[in-house]
Formats: structure tokens, C-alpha cells, sequence
């Protein structure tokens, strides 16, 4: 066990990945400037040559396309996008060939390309440079979508997203790359066996959230522990294909659900969590309506202050919490309205 | 410089004209044996085109089916220099690419008719076609989709090493696309080793070139893109061969990659059987005009007039494929839909 | 009152809106053509001119950014795409562009444009070129989403829709084109003012649907009736911005809910109208968990029998309606497990 | 052609060599007044660019800033033939082309601070500014979006029939963007009234453009969309004005659109006031290079030359746009936020 940090969690899968594996190579816009993805992918292109970790032009369509045209070739490419927010131009690629490749050809074959593409927002960048569209991904069948929240799981899950034969979004967030944890030394897993993964033991009310709204979720408990409530917390992992079990277990358990996401509600994550979970409970068991905690509707705005109030907070994820678990105390006391 | 003279420059000229290139083809230097395989395929590829057509009419093919009757050189005449080991891409219109390449007839018909037994596995139908062991990676039917996926398979065969390259064809409406263009770039400035084809057949579904483009030919953008182009009759399978040859071993030679642009045109209507569906300029004119620019005729009469081929020998092959096509149709009918559970068995690989 | 048909009703807005409509023109792909676009745009170009009904080059991303840069200017641009599929190429303009515009330059400025997506499937087209993307865009604030059912609202939302300052993404369904009612007089209406709308009333279970769901959701009750079961169906209309109340009113009246959906299941809008309600109602009010009926989580197939099983029927409906009640039936009857 | 040939005729030349075009301008023709006036613009430009700079040093200013520092010849020497019925697009690095415009600069500072007195109400910082009564119809930082925009507001202007144009800056880097090429082939096509201006200041981020096409000059995809174009000296306000001259009147004259290559450089890195944060080739010996063909200082030299200015005005004048820099931050400091209902208020229109 030593001390990994989520940035270094991803840097330390590429170095993996592409020293293990020669059919590897990594191709994106900004792979060799020191800004663009943080400390993530630092000096990749000096350990491991230019021909295998590849800046391109400004062509988010072409460079996905081309990514998923030599995973086709017995290749595992990465391709990066810095922002999600850039992906607008290349859904072509993800969505009408990569996601469908494998179906509408009889299943004889598979574009084994993972397309990642970096969360970065706040620092008054505005509506196009801050949007987390993971939802849209999980959409569309064909494609699997992982949005890791521990050190471990950003480096582990990017070694098994590239390891699978399928196309895979992995969704990384700039604002966790600090976060550290004590992990064991990489381990290479399965990634159709992996999913969502209870991170706290609680009673009272279940948090689910992924990627960054984990970690407000395990700050919120904590806070929240302080208050007498005790909250179990589900990290999803991978959001799709999504396997509500472990969710849905808790759910069971502490009958409050609050579903957190940083991105928008309508047709989102959030609300997924909450339509998966109560199609599989029985009538009955939910002590209090579930809730989501997730971006307004509106565009990521510049002004700091805007951004303050534009973000959900942990105070946020735990007041929404409360909120359930008032229910009950309500509820205890006889029904009053 | 000014618009107009660029717009002239960049004129496709007499080689969309069809009152020109309606003599037997010049075969000279050329291997009349070769030739002939070449003039069976593409027989092939018009018979089998044909019968689709026509069972589209009869109601038996439901699918969205581009019948490229016209064009058949232009992929006959690039495949000749392609090994298994390429990577060829196609588009709505890929009867003739998967035919080119040697692709079994039996599987396209029963793909066309949704059955299990189908190159896709009756995934696909006829606007996504797979025969991978012999180098068609896949045609599927959004315009322009599949040429950054060429493009990055001519990466993947740099990095291989083994002068392997990539194919996409595309038509004149895909240069429209931005992809393309971005594709053409990539190619170029890393080297990766693709051949562009473009079929221009002056349509895109019912809009001739002129109501979407400044100009004609479309090798003006491999140009702007520094990359090796040539345009030539696309109705010229020794023309189209000759050029592709080039295009290609330099390509496989690591000089980057190739751009061929093969003027043609398709004799029915954008999808479907019927020739008359198609509004746009001139275009029932102009047909009765391009159908004496016959590819497979052009060929005959330049193998007759050299005495490597009986006169009534064409009406021979035809006939011989007419029936292989017949027979291949009727085990297509007769096989099996794909079952239910393939729905979801092929979303992830296995 | 006249009969009209949802293809009719729909070239009847694009007629009344250029002709009353100086600023309104029409932008796409295939608009010329006899095929592309049904019987809902017929000889438009003739009788209005081809300057302001423009056929385009193949090229959906500039053709979107210039009806979004038209509308900037003071016109109302419609910008047609023959098949919602082709729209992967330009998410950029949409999303980026349209939905941002007003928020991120301070609401000084409105892209007041239309963006009509033609769902068309079936008829073995496969993956590339039957997809229902309406969720995506429900998705992103800024934008609102119109899924008509009624070939009234059909005609009547797509005035209102080209009226509106907002951008508007406007969904109709070729597999509608053919229903008929008895319809009033064109109205122009304030797209703001519309949202969903119960179209049959019923009192064991609510069925809410959009566009061809909606169908399907009502020619499911009627076979419910004979069953003895009283469905209510809530016709969606507007998507997004979406207000749920209506939804949640029939629900707390049912206690049953059955959300369909032509689009994908995770992250759709099912699930969305399902964590809609859920989010919104006491415990207790439900008596059966909610369901939903969408595409199974692949990609379009082409050949017939497997399309026949792809796509949700009226059958599937109604079984989800009944799967309610009967749980209804088997809570009268006591807790049997 | 061989990709060599093509690559050799698209190079800048001389363009691209920062040891020529150091000399003061060539004015002759030229009205002195309309110079000094420029003069002025280039050097509020410069001198608001260097505070906001100076500000993210400091960590006043939080936005993402892309300082045209070098390039202010560019918008000045264009926004001369526009008028406020004009409609003008820019992208990330668009101070120069909103100030070009007479844009008020305590809105701007304000913007960049995020204050509600901003151009854009506090909404969009550096990257997103407005100022629609004088023609700027926005900035946003996807690179390429707003190029269709443009496209579609020519379009507009062309259906007002009053002669308006309108204007769509972009980069060399945004030219490997599909969108450019897509909007290329409209306003081509369909002639409308667009003026596409590229800044070509041979970097995209951190890469030269060697290392992202396979040629220098970007106007050889007008030229492949058979649209005008000009190439000149960016640092040179004279030329650009010269040759902008030209492509606005001819599209207000309907003759569709024109494009014109700008090449410069710009002094600070590719985000944010730092000099030596880039990569890429030669980029800290060509910077010292580059300084000595400076936009403003040859202009300067021109004018004192030509008896127009006296050797000590240029100090002058900035000094005294210092101040008037230095007074508009305090009043944007001064400023307020906006309200948080803020974020709600204008995702729809009221
Ligand atoms: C992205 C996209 N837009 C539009 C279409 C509809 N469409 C199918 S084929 C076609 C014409 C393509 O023309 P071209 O590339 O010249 O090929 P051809 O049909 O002439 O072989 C169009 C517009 C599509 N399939 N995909
Ligand atoms: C779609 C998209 N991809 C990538 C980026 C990141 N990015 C911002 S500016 C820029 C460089 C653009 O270069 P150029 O167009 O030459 O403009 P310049 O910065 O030189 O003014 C890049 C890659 C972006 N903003 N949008
Ligand atoms: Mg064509
Ligand atoms: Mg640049």
C-alpha cells in the first residue's frame, strides 16, 4: 500500500498500459503541453515516444474516428479529450460508430477503443468549458461509461477500460486529480465485473453518487455523522451498463435515497438512480421521497461568485439528506397534514 | 485569386461529360486475362445489383438499398492492387466494394434480406456490410462516418509496419462533410498511409454537384491538403487501375497518403431500383447519355476489338451470372432469420 | 373543425408561418426532395421559393450554426434534419451554440431558432438511422424539446415553437404522419404556456407518453378498458423545460405509473418522468413501483422480425399496466410473500 | 500533383519570417489621420491586454484570458470598412476585435472581472463578450463554433438585401476544425456576404503549425472553396486594411465571400500573460523576432517619418491610455457582481 493521488492514479495506467502493452497507443489534442490535462499524462510523450502518445490538430471528430478505426486493427487506443465540453464535435464517432459498430455488423467486431474525456470546469471558464455529459453517454447502449471517483478505481479502471473489447467513455474530474488514498499496486480487472460499490456503511439514508459527487457524498456523511445521521454512501463506478443492485440493496436498507450528480437533472444520472431503484422496490418501502442534488438547469456561468452558487455542495448533498431523514422524524410522529 | 477562375480550374470537363469516352476503353499494355476476370466482376456486381433491384420492387427486400449500376470500375479496378491484409471502409453505397474484394455473394444476399446467414449476420442489410477476412472492415450509411475510421486503420497499418494500407471511398456529397476534411488532414500531415476514392457521380441523393459545391471535382481538397491525387474516367477500369496503382504503392511505400478521384455516375435513383426518382439538372438527359459510358460495354468492345473475346461472348458471362445470382438468391430466401436473442447478444462483444 | 393529419398538420405550420412570416425561412438537407421528409414539407420549396426553403450540401454542422447565427439577426430559421441520427454531426451548434447563447453572453441576445429532428425508423434502416435523441436534448438547459403527439400539436407547436425566442428542438415521428383528428383552426401559442396534458382520463394507473408513445400509450388503454382497467394518459407535449405537475396529479389520483419511452431506458425520458414523480409524491401514495417501457439497451436492428421485437408495442403497454394493477389486486387480496 | 510541389507553393515565405517586415510602413496613400486614429486603437488594445495580463498575475482577473498581445493590427485594420450593422464573430482571443469596434472599455475590464457591468452582465469573463449595438455579436471559445454562426449571419444580411456583411475571426488551428471547412463550401456556394478572417499566428496552444498541417497558409482552403482570398502582412494595419478593403466591398457588392489570411504572431503564451509558458518550435528565438516586427512601433515609425507624429508621441500616447486603462479597472473593480438569481435568469428569454 502507498499514498496515490487520483491524477497520478491515471498517469500511473497510462505507464502501465503502455509499457505492457504494445498495441497501446494514446492520441488527443494538448498531449504534449504542459497545461492541458493537468499532471495526468506528465512526460508520457518523452518516457514513450511521440508515435505512441500523439497530439493532433484541433479535429475532435477525425482523431476519435481515427481512434476507433485502429482499435478495429488490433490496437487499444486512448483518446483524450481535455474538456468533455469539446466531445460536441466528435459525437458522430462515439455514438453512430463506435457504440453501434459491433451490433450492426453481427457482432464480429469490436471497436476496443476507450475515449476519455476530462471534466474541467470552475476557474470562470464558462458554459463551454465546464459540462459533464456522462449522461448522454449512458444513453446509448454499446458504449460503457466510467466515471471513477477513488485514486485507485481512476487508475484501475482506466487499465480495465482500455483491457476491454469495448468501446468505453471514461470520465475524469480535474477537481478530484488532488484526492489521495492508500492503494495496492495496480491490479488488472475485468471491467464487464466491476460496478457500483458500497464506499459508507450507514442506516439512515442512502447517497449514491460517482466520480466528484462520490466525494461530496462522503463529505456530506461525514457531516452528517456529526448531526446523529448515519448515511451509507454508493459509488457507482460504472454508470452504464448500470447495475442498480447495489443501490437498490441500501435503498432497501435505509429507505431514503438521495441521488447526486454534477450535471444537469432532466434525463440524467441522478435520476436514473432514483427511476432504477423504485421500479425494484415494492411499494412501501421508501420512508421518504427520494431526492437529486444536481446542477441547476442552467449553463455553467463565469463570475466566481455565480460558480459558488452554481455547484452543488456538500451542505447541499447534506441538507437534501436531512430532508429524507426529517421525513421519517415527521413520519414518526404521526402523520400531520 | 478571384472566384471565378478558381470555379474553372477546378471543372471537371470532359470527364463528366458523357457524350465523351463512349469508345471501347484502351487496353494496351494491359493483361487481357486480368482484364477479363475484371469484366466478369463487375458483370457480377451489375447482375447481382440488378436482382436486388428488382426484389426491391417485388417487395421481398425491405431494406434501404443504393444500387451503385454505373460505377462498377471504380472499385473493380483500386481492388485489383489490394491484399487481405488492407483496410477498406464503405459507405450506403458498398455493393461493388465488397464485391470487388472477392466478397461471397451468397452472404450479401442473405444480408440484404436480414438473414442470419448474411456477411453481417443479418444485422446490417445492404447499408452495412463486413467481410473482414478479406479486407472490407465495414460500410455503414451516415455520410462520411466511416473515413476517419479509414484513416485510423492507415494508422494502425503504419504502426504495423507491414505496407498494409487503408481504403475509404466516399462520394462526392461526403466531401461536404466536415469530417472529411479533417480526415484529409490527419492523413496528411502524420503520413498515414490511406487511399482516398472518391465515386463522384455528381449527385448526392437528388441535388447535382452544382447545387452543393463551388466546383466539380473534388480533388481540390486533397490538394489544399498536399496529398497525391489523380482524377480520372471512373468509367475506365484500366484508367481507374492504373492510377490506383500508383496511388497505392506509394502509399504502401510510406509516402503518405493517395487521393483518387473516379468520375461516374449511377444509373438508378439514389436509393432503389427506379432510374426516374431522382429530380435535379438534367438528370434524365443526361442518363440516356451516361448509359453509352457503359464501364462493362467500354470493356467488352475493347476485349472483342483486340480478339480476346468472342462477340457474343458478354452475353455469355451475363447469362452464366444471371443464373449463379439466381441460385445464390434462392438459398438466401430459404435461410434462416436471425432469432430474437441476437438483439442483444452482439451490443457488447462477447 | 377539419380532419387533419400529423404530416399535413405539419406542412399546414411550415405554409402558415412563411407566409405570415417575413423572418421565417428553412434550412436542410433533402428539402427538395420528394422523399426525405414524408408528405410533411410537399412542394414548400415551389410555392414559398428556394431562397427561403434551402436545400443544403451535406454538411449538418455548419448548416445548424448558420440557422442558430440567421436567428441572431433578427429571422426565425428552421433547420430540418431528415433523420435525428444525422444530428450527431452538429451537437456542437445545438448544444454549445444555441443552448448557451443567451446565458453565457448575459441574455442580451436570443437564437430564436427551430431545429426539427425527424425521428424515421423501421423499414430495416438499422443503427445509423433510427435513433430518438430527445432525451439528450431534454438534457441541456437553454434549449426546449417538443415531442408532439396530435397532428394539432404537431402544426400548432411548431408555430409556437418558430415563435418563441428560445431555440427549440422540435421532434415529430414519421410513424405519426398518418393519424388523423378533428382539428380547429391554426392558433398561435406561447410554447411557454404548453407542457403535458392528460388525454384520457382513467383512474387505476397513468400511462404518460410523447409523440408515438403517447399512441401506443393510448391505444393501450383502450385495450386496458376491455381488460376492466381505466387508464389515464398523459401526453408529455414538452419535454423540457418539463413540468411534471400534471404527471404527478394523475399519479397521486392512479397510484400507478407506467412511463413509455421510444428512446433508450438509462438516463431517457422514462426514467425522468419516473423520478419526476417519485421525487415529488409522499410515500405511501404509490401502490405499485413505477415502470418503465422503452427500446431494449441496443441499437436499432435492421432485419424485420428482430425490429418487430425491437420496438415497444401496444401489447408491452398494456402488460406494464396490468403487471401495476395486478400488484394492486394482489395487495387487496393481502401480502402473499 | 506531388504532395511536395503542393507543400511548396502553400508556404508564408517571407510572411512567416520574423526577420523581415521590420521596417516602418508603407503609408503612402494613406489618410495620417486615420493612421493616428489607428495608432491609438493598437495601442488601447495593447496596453488593456498588458492589464489584464497583469491582473492574472496578480490574481485579480480568475477567467481564462488570451491576450492578442502582437496582433492588434489585425481587427484594427479590418473594422475600418465595418459598420455597427455589421455582424462580427470572434472566438477565445477576441479583445483586439471587440475593442476594434469601438468597444467601451470599463465594459470589457468588466467582463474580465466578472462584474454585472460587463459587456456580457458578468456572464461569460475573457472568452465570451458582446457588444451587438456596434456589431460584435459575440465571442465564445469552441474553437471554430462560431465560424457557421457567421455563415448564417451573412446569410441573414444577404436576405436583409441592405449590403451588410458580416465577419467570422478564427485561427490556423481552428481551420483543422470540419466546421470551417463545412462553412467554407456554404457562403461559397450560396454567396453569402461573409468575410473570413484568419489570424494566422502559427499556433494552436502549444503547437507550431508544422506540426499540425501539412502547409502554412491557411487560404488555400478558400482558394479550394473557390473563394477570394488575400494573404498579407497581420502586423502591416495598412495592408490588411488594403486588402479587407477590397473583400468587404466586393461582398457588400454581392459578390459573395472573401477571405483573408492575416500572419502574425502573438508575444504571450497561448493562455494567460506568461511569455515563455510555450512549447513548441523555436518559439522563445522567433518571439524575440517577432517583437522587432511590431504592429504598433512600425506604424509609429512610419508616421514620425512621414512628419505625421513627433519621435516622443507614441510615449505619449501611452501614457495617457495607461491612465485611461488604469482609471476604467478601477471602476470595474468598483463594480458590482451579479446576483446569483442571475444564473436563472437568462438561460431562456424573458
Ligand atoms: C450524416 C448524414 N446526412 C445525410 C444522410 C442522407 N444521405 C444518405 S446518402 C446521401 C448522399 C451522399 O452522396 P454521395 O456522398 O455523393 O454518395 P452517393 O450516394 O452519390 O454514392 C445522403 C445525403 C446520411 N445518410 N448521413
Ligand atoms: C473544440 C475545441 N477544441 C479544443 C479547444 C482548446 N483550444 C482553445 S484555443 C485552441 C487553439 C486554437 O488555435 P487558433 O485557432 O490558431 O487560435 P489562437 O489561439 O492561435 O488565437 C485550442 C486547441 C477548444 N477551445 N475547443
Ligand atoms: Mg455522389
Ligand atoms: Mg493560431
Amino acid at each position: 500500500m502507498s499514498r496515490l493521488a487520483y491524477g497520478d492514479g491515471i498517469r500511473h495506467a497510462f505507464e502501465h498500459l503502455l509499457e505492457r502493452y504494445a498495441n497501446v497507443f494514446v492520441i488527443g489534442q494538448g498531449l504534449w503541453s504542459p497545461w492541458y490535462v493537468g499532471n495526468s499524462m506528465t512526460d508520457l510523450d518523452k518516457r514513450f515516444g511521440r508515435e505512441r502518445v500523439i497530439d493532433t490538430p484541433v479535429s475532435e471528430l477525425a482523431c476519435t474516428g481515427a481512434a476507433v478505426g485502429a482499435s478495429l486493427c488490433g490496437y487499444r487506443p486512448i483518446v483524450v479529450h481535455p474538456r468533455v465540453d469539446f466531445m460536441l464535435y466528435c459525437m458522430d464517432a462515439v455514438v453512430n460508430q463506435a457504440a453501434k459498430w459491433s451490433h450492426m455488423l453481427g457482432g464480429q467486431a469490436h471497436p476496443a477503443v476507450t475515449i476519455r474525456g476530462i471534466v474541467n470546469r470552475g476557474g470562470e471558464q464558462g458554459a463551454q468549458h465546464s459540462q459533464a455529459l456522462h449522461a448522454w453517454f449512458a444513453h446509448v447502449p454499446g458504449l460503457r461509461v466510467v466515471l471513477p471517483y477513488s485514486p485507485r478505481d481512476a487508475r484501475d479502471l482506466l487499465v480495465a477500460s482500455v483491457l476491454c473489447d469495448d468501446p468505453v467513455v471514461y470520465v475524469d474530474d480535474r477537481w478530484l486529480y488532488g484526492l489521495e488514498e492508500d492503494a495496492a499496486p495496480i491490479a488488472e480487472r475485468d471491467l464487464r465485473e466491476i460496478g457500483p460499490r458500497v464506499v459508507r456503511d450507514g442506516a439512515d439514508v442512502t447517497l449514491v453518487g460517482a466520480s466528484y459527487s462520490t466525494h461530496l457524498c462522503l463529505q456530506a456523511a461525514e457531516m452528517l455523522a456529526r448531526s446523529g445521521v448515519s448515511a451509507e454512501v454508493v459509488d457507482l463506478r460504472v454508470i452504464a451498463p448500470l447495475d442498480p443492485s447495489a443501490v437498490v440493496a441500501s435503498v432497501r436498507k435505509t429507505r431514503r435515497l438521495v441521488a447526486v450528480d454534477g450535471s444537469w437533472s432532466t434525463c440524467g444520472l441522478a435520476g436514473e438512480v432514483i427511476a432504477s431503484v423504485v421500479e425494484r422496490l415494492e411499494p412501501g418501502v421508501l420512508a421518504a421521497a427520494p431526492a437529486r442534488v444536481t446542477l441547476p438547469a442552467a449553463s455553467a456561468p463565469t463570475s466566481k461568485p455565480l460558480e459558488d452558487a452554481y455547484y452543488p455542495t456538500v451542505d447541499d448533498v447534506a441538507a437534501a439528506a436531512l430532508g429524507r431523514v426529517g421525513a421519517r422524524a415527521l413520519a414518526a410522529r404521526g402523520r400531520q397534514r | 485569386m478571384a472566384s471565378e477562375i478558381l470555379r474553372a480550374r477546378y471543372r471537371l470537363a470532359e470527364l463528366a461529360d458523357p457524350s465523351r469516352f463512349r469508345e471501347p476503353l484502351d487496353i494496351r499494355g494491359a493483361d487481357p486475362q486480368r482484364l477479363l476476370a475484371q469484366l466478369r466482376q463487375m458483370v457480377l456486381i451489375r447482375v447481382a445489383e440488378e436482382k436486388i433491384g428488382d426484389m426491391v420492387t417485388a417487395g421481398a427486400v425491405r431494406c434501404p438499398a443504393h444500387l451503385g449500376i454505373g460505377q462498377e470500375a471504380v472499385a473493380v479496378g483500386i481492388s485489383e492492387h489490394l491484399r487481405p491484409t488492407d483496410r477498406v471502409f464503405g459507405a450506403h453505397r458498398s455493393h461493388s466494394h465488397y464485391f470487388a474484394l472477392g466478397g461471397d455473394l451468397d452472404a450479401i444476399l442473405a444480408e440484404v434480406l436480414g438473414k442470419v446467414t448474411g456477411c453481417s449476420r443479418g444485422m446490417g442489410g445492404s447499408m452495412h456490410l463486413f467481410d473482414q477476412p478479406r479486407g472490407f472492415y465495414g460500410s455503414v450509411p451516415i455520410v462520411a462516418g466511416t473515413v476517419p475510421l479509414a484513416v485510423g486503420a492507415a494508422l494502425a497499418a503504419k504502426m504495423d509496419g507491414n505496407g498494409d494500407i487503408a481504403v475509404a471511398y466516399f462520394g462526392d456529397g461526403a466531401a461536404e462533410e466536415g469530417a472529411v476534411h479533417e480526415s484529409l488532414n490527419l492523413a496528411s500531415l502524420f503520413g498515414w498511409p490511406v487511399l482516398f476514392v472518391v465515386e463522384n457521380n455528381l449527385f448526392s441523393s437528388h441535388l447535382h454537384v452544382s447545387l452543393r459545391q463551388p466546383a466539380e471535382s473534388v480533388a481540390r481538397f486533397a490538394q489544399a491538403h498536399c496529398i497525391d491525387a489523380e482524377v480520372v474516367d471512373g468509367n475506365d477500369v484500366v484508367a481507374v487501375s492504373r492510377a490506383a496503382k500508383r496511388l497505392v504503392d506509394a502509399a504502401r511505400a510510406g509516402k503518405g497518403p493517395g487521393f483518387l478521384e473516379a468520375v461516374t455516375y449511377r444509373w438508378r435513383g439514389h436509393v432503389g431500383p427506379r432510374e426516374d426518382i431522382d429530380v435535379g439538372v438534367n438528370r434524365s438527359v443526361d442518363l440516356a447519355s451516361w448509359k453509352k459510358r457503359d464501364p462493362v460495354r467500354r470493356l467488352a468492345d475493347a476485349l472483342v476489338a483486340a480478339g480476346a473475346m468472342r462477340p457474343d461472348e458478354l452475353d455469355g458471362v451475363y447469362g452464366e451470372t444471371r443464373e449463379r445470382v439466381e441460385a445464390a438468391w434462392r438459398r438466401a430466401e430459404a435461410a434462416p432469420y436471425p432469432a430474437d436473442a441476437e438483439l442483444l447478444r452482439c451490443v457488447y462483444a462477447e
